[in-house]
């Protein structure tokens, strides 16, 4: 049998920014199949340049409108590492609470209003809400209570507005922290619920042999600074981080691709459980036995599993987190700054995978040089060796290119791309 | 609301992304205690970001994003041959948003800095009004959910909506914040369109203007307690030109 | 040992569970209360401007719902806002008020597409009244501009109802357009049933006008009054009745005996809100009635 | 009036006993200026050691917890072509510690407005009613002249006043309700020597109220100044931000708006307290503004607060604790500007 394939998805739907796939199979034959980043430059990272060592985590938090709290703790970070800040308790614990606020909504607008409807042949999360309204609730619940502490810990659930370089700005007053944490103790329920939805998740059986790229955990799952490792045994200290992404410019993408040990890599959610599993709360482990992932998985699909994982894992240590920080009471969340030349890079484990600052700052504490590293440029490649690797699965099955197109989509989407941001 | 004998009416819907980080957007899927209700209020029928269903057949736009590449201008002209109402939605589309500072460096350059020997097409930066006529503005970086919802009351029923005329100073005064002066950090509060709760000076940040000047601001005061305040010039002209909301206002031109 | 204070029912203080009457100042609760209405009809005046009929639903209500000329009601529509309107109908009429009413903003927009039937809510009566009894055996000059001959309407009734006890009633009328006339349909009636002097006036005639031309001080000219025993009303723009009083007063009306109704914007019509103050008097407590000489007296009057 | 002495000790027992049952609000430190100066707020408490009694002035005044800046005042629920109303304005019952003499007076003020005309306010009665006012003579607080306004000295509006004679409190008992509060813990007759050391404390801080302003001609002087370039050089540098009407004791000035539920199943009127600096204060349809400048608002405020209110009701709105003048980013305080009039008509 004579088997041709087409797929050509123009501005693929429910992620972020604007992307490719391009697929041409002629008699059973690849001939191409790649993922293309058309989103427009806007170059933060020249706007960058000039910019007080203030208003660098403003700015760059535009880079992306789902990771923003990402951005500017890695660009904080950055900075407090050129100048040498070393930032209070009560500071470090808001932070991470404000970035696990942020994991928790992004994964669970992700994996259940943007990757569920294509495990339930849906369009959309729209028709959810008449076909499956608890679903749609459960998702909206999930995600309201991750955007509710997000404003908590962060002032703002996008574009944060209590991150600031030396600390935080503001303690969250104790009534609404216990109350959230209380509400992350009832969400626990609703992540049981979500783990039976996603168990009837019929999972493409889908494996390509991949390099995974995450922080490196020492005593915990890994989210702020720390080593990088990945599963082809890379292990390095944060700031060689240039060595560990090699990102390199190519004709039909306005994003870079990268790679390391192999071709591609890929850093992510699946990245973090592949190195990282052994630091995960127990309910966590569970979870991922009872939906079926295991270390280390090399199906791409499974990014979602290991989203829902983390979603366990972080509700669990923000609540341990939020008692410690009531305990600790009120007390100094900021430390004076003293600007001065230098240079700083900072890795943040952000949703989408590792996302690195890395800033050269005069003597007035401006912007010399930036350099961001964003975790979907790191996942492009992969993305598209992904897509072609599975082009050469179906070409000789007799799929249609309609079902051939919405795997392809299925499986960039699983991997929650920021295409914009990777565009930065 | 029906007891005027009025029928709200369900609009047909399109949200579009141009340049930007889609924050705006995003915010259209928050506030989830109302979110049934804001999506049963509207028919949307083109929506990238969250659905995979495409129309070219709709009443409203919303656009969140600048323009940058002539591709984008192409596209925003369709959608403003079809929408009847085309709304703006965030700081990018207003006035430029973060990436008006993109039109102070040399774009040239940067592409070359940034792709080496393989540039990619780019522009200038222009809101969205500079291509096409809008509608209703909603500024804010991001915008505010309530503030949509607000507005989509409006089209909803009919009514014309006005935005609020008073500076941040208001909201972050009923919030019980100190003065971010007080503490030594610039703040546009006081020169700023109200209307987003004054979650910057809540947070520690101080305002930086992303929702644009308010009506009629006192901007020689501001220029000058700003000054007195030890602030330089050049700090107080970076945070009014950082969300394109007071363009071509300076220290200068004050 | 622990102290527990005592919880304070603001609600103790009315007992009687009687329909709000908001001459009554212990009626707490219903402070906020709104009379729900029914538009029973409406009547096209001209594009802009509709004449509301509304009657007030609950029986005990309408009963007790009592008015003096010049007062106004803020119309409420749940929802949308609620607006300050003049009382344009007679006083005579028991729960049942005419509301003349221009499309300005929002809540007025949204009145205009109300269907009859429509359930609307009431809140009032406010502010101050022409003082129509202190009028009685004296002449009346009635003198409206524009939207003016809304708020003028209710003591027009008022003292054509009574004729025998006023002595000569003038209304004088003037408008930019003859589209922008009121009420048309009225004039025959006050002039051949009630026999008062009617003038009319517009500044901008069409070709179908045949009336007269010019502002409205110029019905004033060649008019005889008796100065002593003439009391003045006078609704319109602030720049209208500036020179109508100031014309009046040349003609010999004492200040005190001419009377004029002040807009301002309103959000309570309590004297609480502070949005209508002008000077040091707020409109909707001391107004929007005062006599000429209150309003010169006020800063920021006109 | 009734005068007692109670041991600072006993006073602590007593905040203990209020807070077991009823939630009390009192001065906290919030955090401090760049010059180390702290700075205070009226707040809620959970225990004892979180006030801090020794406080000069808050930076906010305690009005908003009977004048939030946002209310609720109906709900309407819509539904079969119709509508429905409700209103509600429940209070917990409830302690303010700590109000010094010119906040009380600031109430009293209130009270005028919100109980006393033809329509009062039920939201306010019921806050108003249902707290229980302890109040406390302090130094005076460095900006404010209350002295001159006759604010500083205190005869009612309070359940009690505590002054501080040493190692007791010197405490005016002026409701039953607050006899009963006050009889929890063992209480002194008034000696001698306290009443000695009562006027020494007041005579003390009646000293060291150095700020004079002279407000009493001030009805006239606003009416003879009403086109003064006074207004011009202050209104100018006002920024029309509405800061001195939020930290104000005194300016109740409210907007109203209706807030919509998102499926259109109900709404409600919410006010808001608004500010007569705001742009579009004295707006009405159309667009035309009874006060379109800066000049013309600012000096409004004024107007409102020395002569508008004292027709009124007889006495100035203003108690002068200069919470406006401390707040106002670009310098305008009362002192200053009613010097300057002065000034102009001397
Ligand atoms: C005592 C009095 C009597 C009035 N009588 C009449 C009348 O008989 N017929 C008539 O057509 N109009 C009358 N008006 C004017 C009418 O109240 C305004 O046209 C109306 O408030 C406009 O509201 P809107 O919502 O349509 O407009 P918007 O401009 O959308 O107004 C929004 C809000 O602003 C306030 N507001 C705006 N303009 C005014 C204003 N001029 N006065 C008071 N509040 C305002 C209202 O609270 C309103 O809800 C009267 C006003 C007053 C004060
Ligand atoms: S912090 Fe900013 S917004 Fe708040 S009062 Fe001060 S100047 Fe105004
Ligand atoms: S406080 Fe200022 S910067 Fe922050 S959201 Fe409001 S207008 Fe924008
Ligand atoms: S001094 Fe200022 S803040 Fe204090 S009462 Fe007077 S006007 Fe209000």
């Amino acid at each position: 049998m004579r088997i041709d394939l087409n797929v050509d998805v123009k501005h693929l739907t429910r992620v972020e920014g604007h992307g490719n796939i391009y697929v041409r199979i002629r008699d059973g034959v690849v001939e191409e199949a790649r993922w293309e980043v058309v989103e427009t430059p806007r170059f933060f990272e020249v706007m960058l340049k000039g910019k007080h060592y203030t208003s660098a985590g403003i700015l760059t938090a535009r880079i992306c409108g789902i990771c923003s709290i990402g951005h500017a703790l890695a660009s904080i970070r950055t900075t407090e590492a050129a100048f040498g800040v070393v930032v209070p308790e009560r500071a470090r614990r808001i932070r991470l609470l404000a970035k696990h606020g942020e994991t928790l909504q992004s994964h669970s607008l992700h994996l259940l209003f943007l990757a569920t409807p294509d495990f339930l042949g849906l369009p959309s999360a729209i028709p959810l809400m008449t076909i499956a309204p608890d679903v749609f609730a459960l998702a909206g619940r999930l995600k309201g209570l991750a955007n509710r502490m997000s404003d908590l810990f962060a002032g703002r659930t996008t574009h944060p507005t209590s991150l600031l370089v030396g600390g935080v700005g503001r303690m969250p007053p104790l009534k609404e922290m216990q109350q959230i944490r209380d509400e992350l103790h009832k969400s626990l329920d609703d992540l049981r619920v979500a783990t039976e939805i996603v168990q009837k998740f019929k999972i493409p059986d889908f494996t390509r042999e991949t390099e995974f790229v995450s922080l490196k955990g020492e005593r915990d799952y890994p989210w702020i600074g720390g080593n990088l490792l990945s599963t082809d045994g890379v292990d390095k200290p944060e700031r060689e981080y240039l060595a560990m992404t090699n990102e390199y410019v190519i004709d039909h993408s306005t994003s870079k691709w990268a790679k390391l040990s192999r071709e591609s890599f890929a850093v992510g959610a699946l990245a973090r459980f592949n190195n990282n599993h052994r630091f995960l709360h127990p309910e966590a482990w569970d979870v991922a036995h009872a939906v079926g992932l295991r270390p280390v998985s090399h199906n791409p699909f499974h990014h979602n599993l290991a989203q829902l994982v983390e979603m366990v894992h972080v509700t669990h240590e923000s609540i341990r987190l939020i008692d410690e920080l009531i305990d600790l009471g009120p007390g100094t969340l900021a430390v004076p700054v003293e600007p001065r030349a230098g240079e700083g890079m900072g890795a943040v484990e952000v949703p989408r995978g590792i996302l690195y600052h890395h800033y050269v700052f005069d003597d007035d504490g401006r912007v010399e040089k930036a350099n961001c590293v964003i975790p979907t440029t790191q996942n492009n490649a992969n993305i598209s060796h992904d897509i072609e690797e599975l082009a050469r699965t179906y070409a000789n099955t007799s799929t249609t290119n309609e079902e051939l197109s919405l795997i392809a989509e299925m499986l960039v989407r699983a991997y929650d791309p920021c295409i914009s941001c990777s565009v930065h | 609301m029906r007891y005027l004998g009025i029928e709200p009416v369900k609009p047909r819907v399109g949200i579009f992304d141009f340049s930007g980080c889609e924050g705006c957007q995003l915010q259209l899927l928050n506030k989830e205690e109302s979110l049934g209700a804001f999506l049963s209020a509207l028919e949307i029928v083109h929506f990238r970001e969250g659905s995979s269903e495409a129309s070219d057949d709709y009443d409203i736009a919303f656009i969140d994003g600048c323009v940058t590449r002539e591709d984008e201008v192409v596209r925003l002209k369709k959608i403003r041959s079809i929408a009847k109402l085309v709304v703006a939605m965030g700081s990018c589309a207003s006035f430029g948003g973060v990436l008006r500072h993109r039109n102070y460096i040399d774009l040239d350059a940067a592409n070359r800095e940034v792709y080496g020997d393989k540039p990619k097409e780019t522009g200038k930066t222009r809101a969205i009004h500079e291509v096409v006529k809008v509608d209703v503005t909603i500024p804010g970086c991001p915008v505010s959910k309530t503030q949509v919802e607000r507005i989509v009351q409006h089209l909803v029923l009919g009514v014309p909506f006005h935005d609020v005329v008073y500076p941040v100073c208001v909201e972050c005064k009923q919030k019980f914040n100190t003065c971010m002066f007080e503490k030594g950090t610039l703040c546009l509060g006081p020169i700023t369109r109200g209307g987003c709760g004054a979650p910057c000076p809540t947070g520690g940040l101080g305002c930086w203007g992303c929702r644009g000047a308010t009506v009629d601001p006192n901007l020689k005061e501001f220029k000058d307690l700003a000054l007195k305040r030890g602030f330089s010039e050049a700090e107080i002209d970076e945070r009014l030109a950082f969300f394109g909301g007071f363009e071509g206002i300076t220290c200068a031109s004050i | 040992m622990s102290v527990r204070i005592h919880s304070y029912d603001v609600n103790r203080e009315f007992t009687m569970g009687h329909p709000v009457d908001y001459t009554r100042r212990s009626d707490l609760q219903n402070v906020d209360h709104v009379f729900k209405a029914e538009i029973t009809n409406t009547v096209n005046l001209t594009e802009h401007e509709k004449l509301f009929h509304i009657r007030i639903l609950d029986p005990t209500e309408r009963d007790r719902f009592h008015f003096h000329p010049g007062q106004f009601v803020m119309v409420v529509l749940p929802g949308y806002g609620e607006v300050p309107i003049s009382i344009s109908s007679s006083n005579s009429q028991r729960g049942h008020i005419e509301l003349c009413i221009r499309k300005a903003g929002l809540v007025t927009d949204v009145l205009h597409r109300a269907a009859p039937g429509s359930h609307i809510g009431l809140r009032g009566p406010f502010g101050t009244s022409f003082p129509v009894e202190r009028m009685r055996g004296k002449d009346v000059l009635l003198i409206a501009g524009g939207l003016g001959i809304a708020p003028l309407r209710a003591p027009i009734f008022y003292i054509t109802e009574r004729l025998g006890d006023y002595g000569k009633v003038s209304i004088l009328y003037g408008a930019r357009t003859p589209k922008d006339l009121l009420f048309d349909y009225q004039y025959e009636a006050w002039r051949r049933i009630y026999n008062v002097h009617l003038d009319i006036i517009v500044q901008e005639p069409d070709e179908t006008w045949t009336g007269k031309v010019g502002m409205i001080t110029a019905l004033l000219e060649g008019m005889e009054i008796d100065p002593d025993n003439t009391f003045a009303i006078v609704c319109g723009p602030p720049v209208m009745f500036k020179f109508v009083c100031a014309r009046l007063q040349e003609m010999g009306i004492a200040m005190q005996n001419m009377f004029v109704s002040l807009e301002r914007r309103m959000h309570c019509g309590m004297g609480k809100c502070c949005r209508c103050n002008v000077g040091s008097t707020y409109t909707c407590l001391d107004g929007p009635v005062f006599d000429y000489w209150s309003v010169i007296n006020q800063k920021e009057a006109i | 009036m009734l005068y007692k002495t109670i041991t600072k000790s006993d006073f602590e027992h007593l905040i203990d006993f209020i807070l077991e049952q009823n939630e009390i609000i009192a001065p906290r430190k919030v955090g401090e200026k760049p010059d180390g100066t702290p700075i205070h707020q009226f707040l809620p408490i959970e225990a004892f050691s979180e006030m801090d009694l020794d406080y000069s002035k808050t930076e906010y005044s305690a009005k908003t917890y009977f004048l939030p800046f946002r209310e609720n005042l109906s709900t309407w629920s819509f539904g079969d072509g119709g509508w429905k109303q409700d209103i509600q304005y429940r209070q917990k019952p409830r302690a303010i510690i700590g109000l010094h003499a010119c906040d009380i007076h600031a109430l009293l003020k209130l009270d005028k407005v919100m109980l006393k005309g033809p329509f009062p306010s039920p939201y306010y009665k019921a806050r108003r009613e249902n707290t229980v006012i302890i109040g406390m003579d302090h130094e005076p607080c460095g900006s404010g002249f209350c002295a001159s306004l006759g604010t500083d000295i205190l005869t009612h509006g309070f359940d009690l006043f505590l002054t501080d004679i040493g190692d007791r409190y010197f405490v005016a008992v002026d409701s039953d309700r607050g006899f009963r509060i006050l009889s929890q813990v063992p209480l002194a007759e008034v000696t001698d020597e306290d009443r000695r050391r009562y006027v020494r404390a007041r005579a003390a801080i009646s000293e060291k109220q150095t700020i004079k302003v002279h407000t009493r001609n001030l009805p006239t002087l606003l009416d003879l100044t009403f086109n003064s370039a006074v207004w011009e050089k202050w209104g100018s540098k006002c920024l029309s931000c509405g800061a001195c009407a939020m930290v104000c004791p005194t300016c109740y000035c409210y907007g109203v708006k209706e807030r919509v539920c998102m499926d259109l199943a109900s709404a409600s009127k919410v006010k808001q307290l608004h500010s007569c600096n705001l742009v579009d204060f004295a707006e009405v349809a159309g667009g035309h503004n009874f006060r379109p400048t800066r000049e013309h608002r600012l000096k409004y405020r004024y107007y409102h607060q020395h002569r508008g209110f004292a027709e009124a009701y007889d006495e100035p709105m203003c108690v002068g604790c200069n919470r406006c003048g401390d707040t106002c980013l670009a310098g305008i305080n009362p002192p200053d500007v009613i010097a300057d009039l002065e000034q102009e008509n001397p």
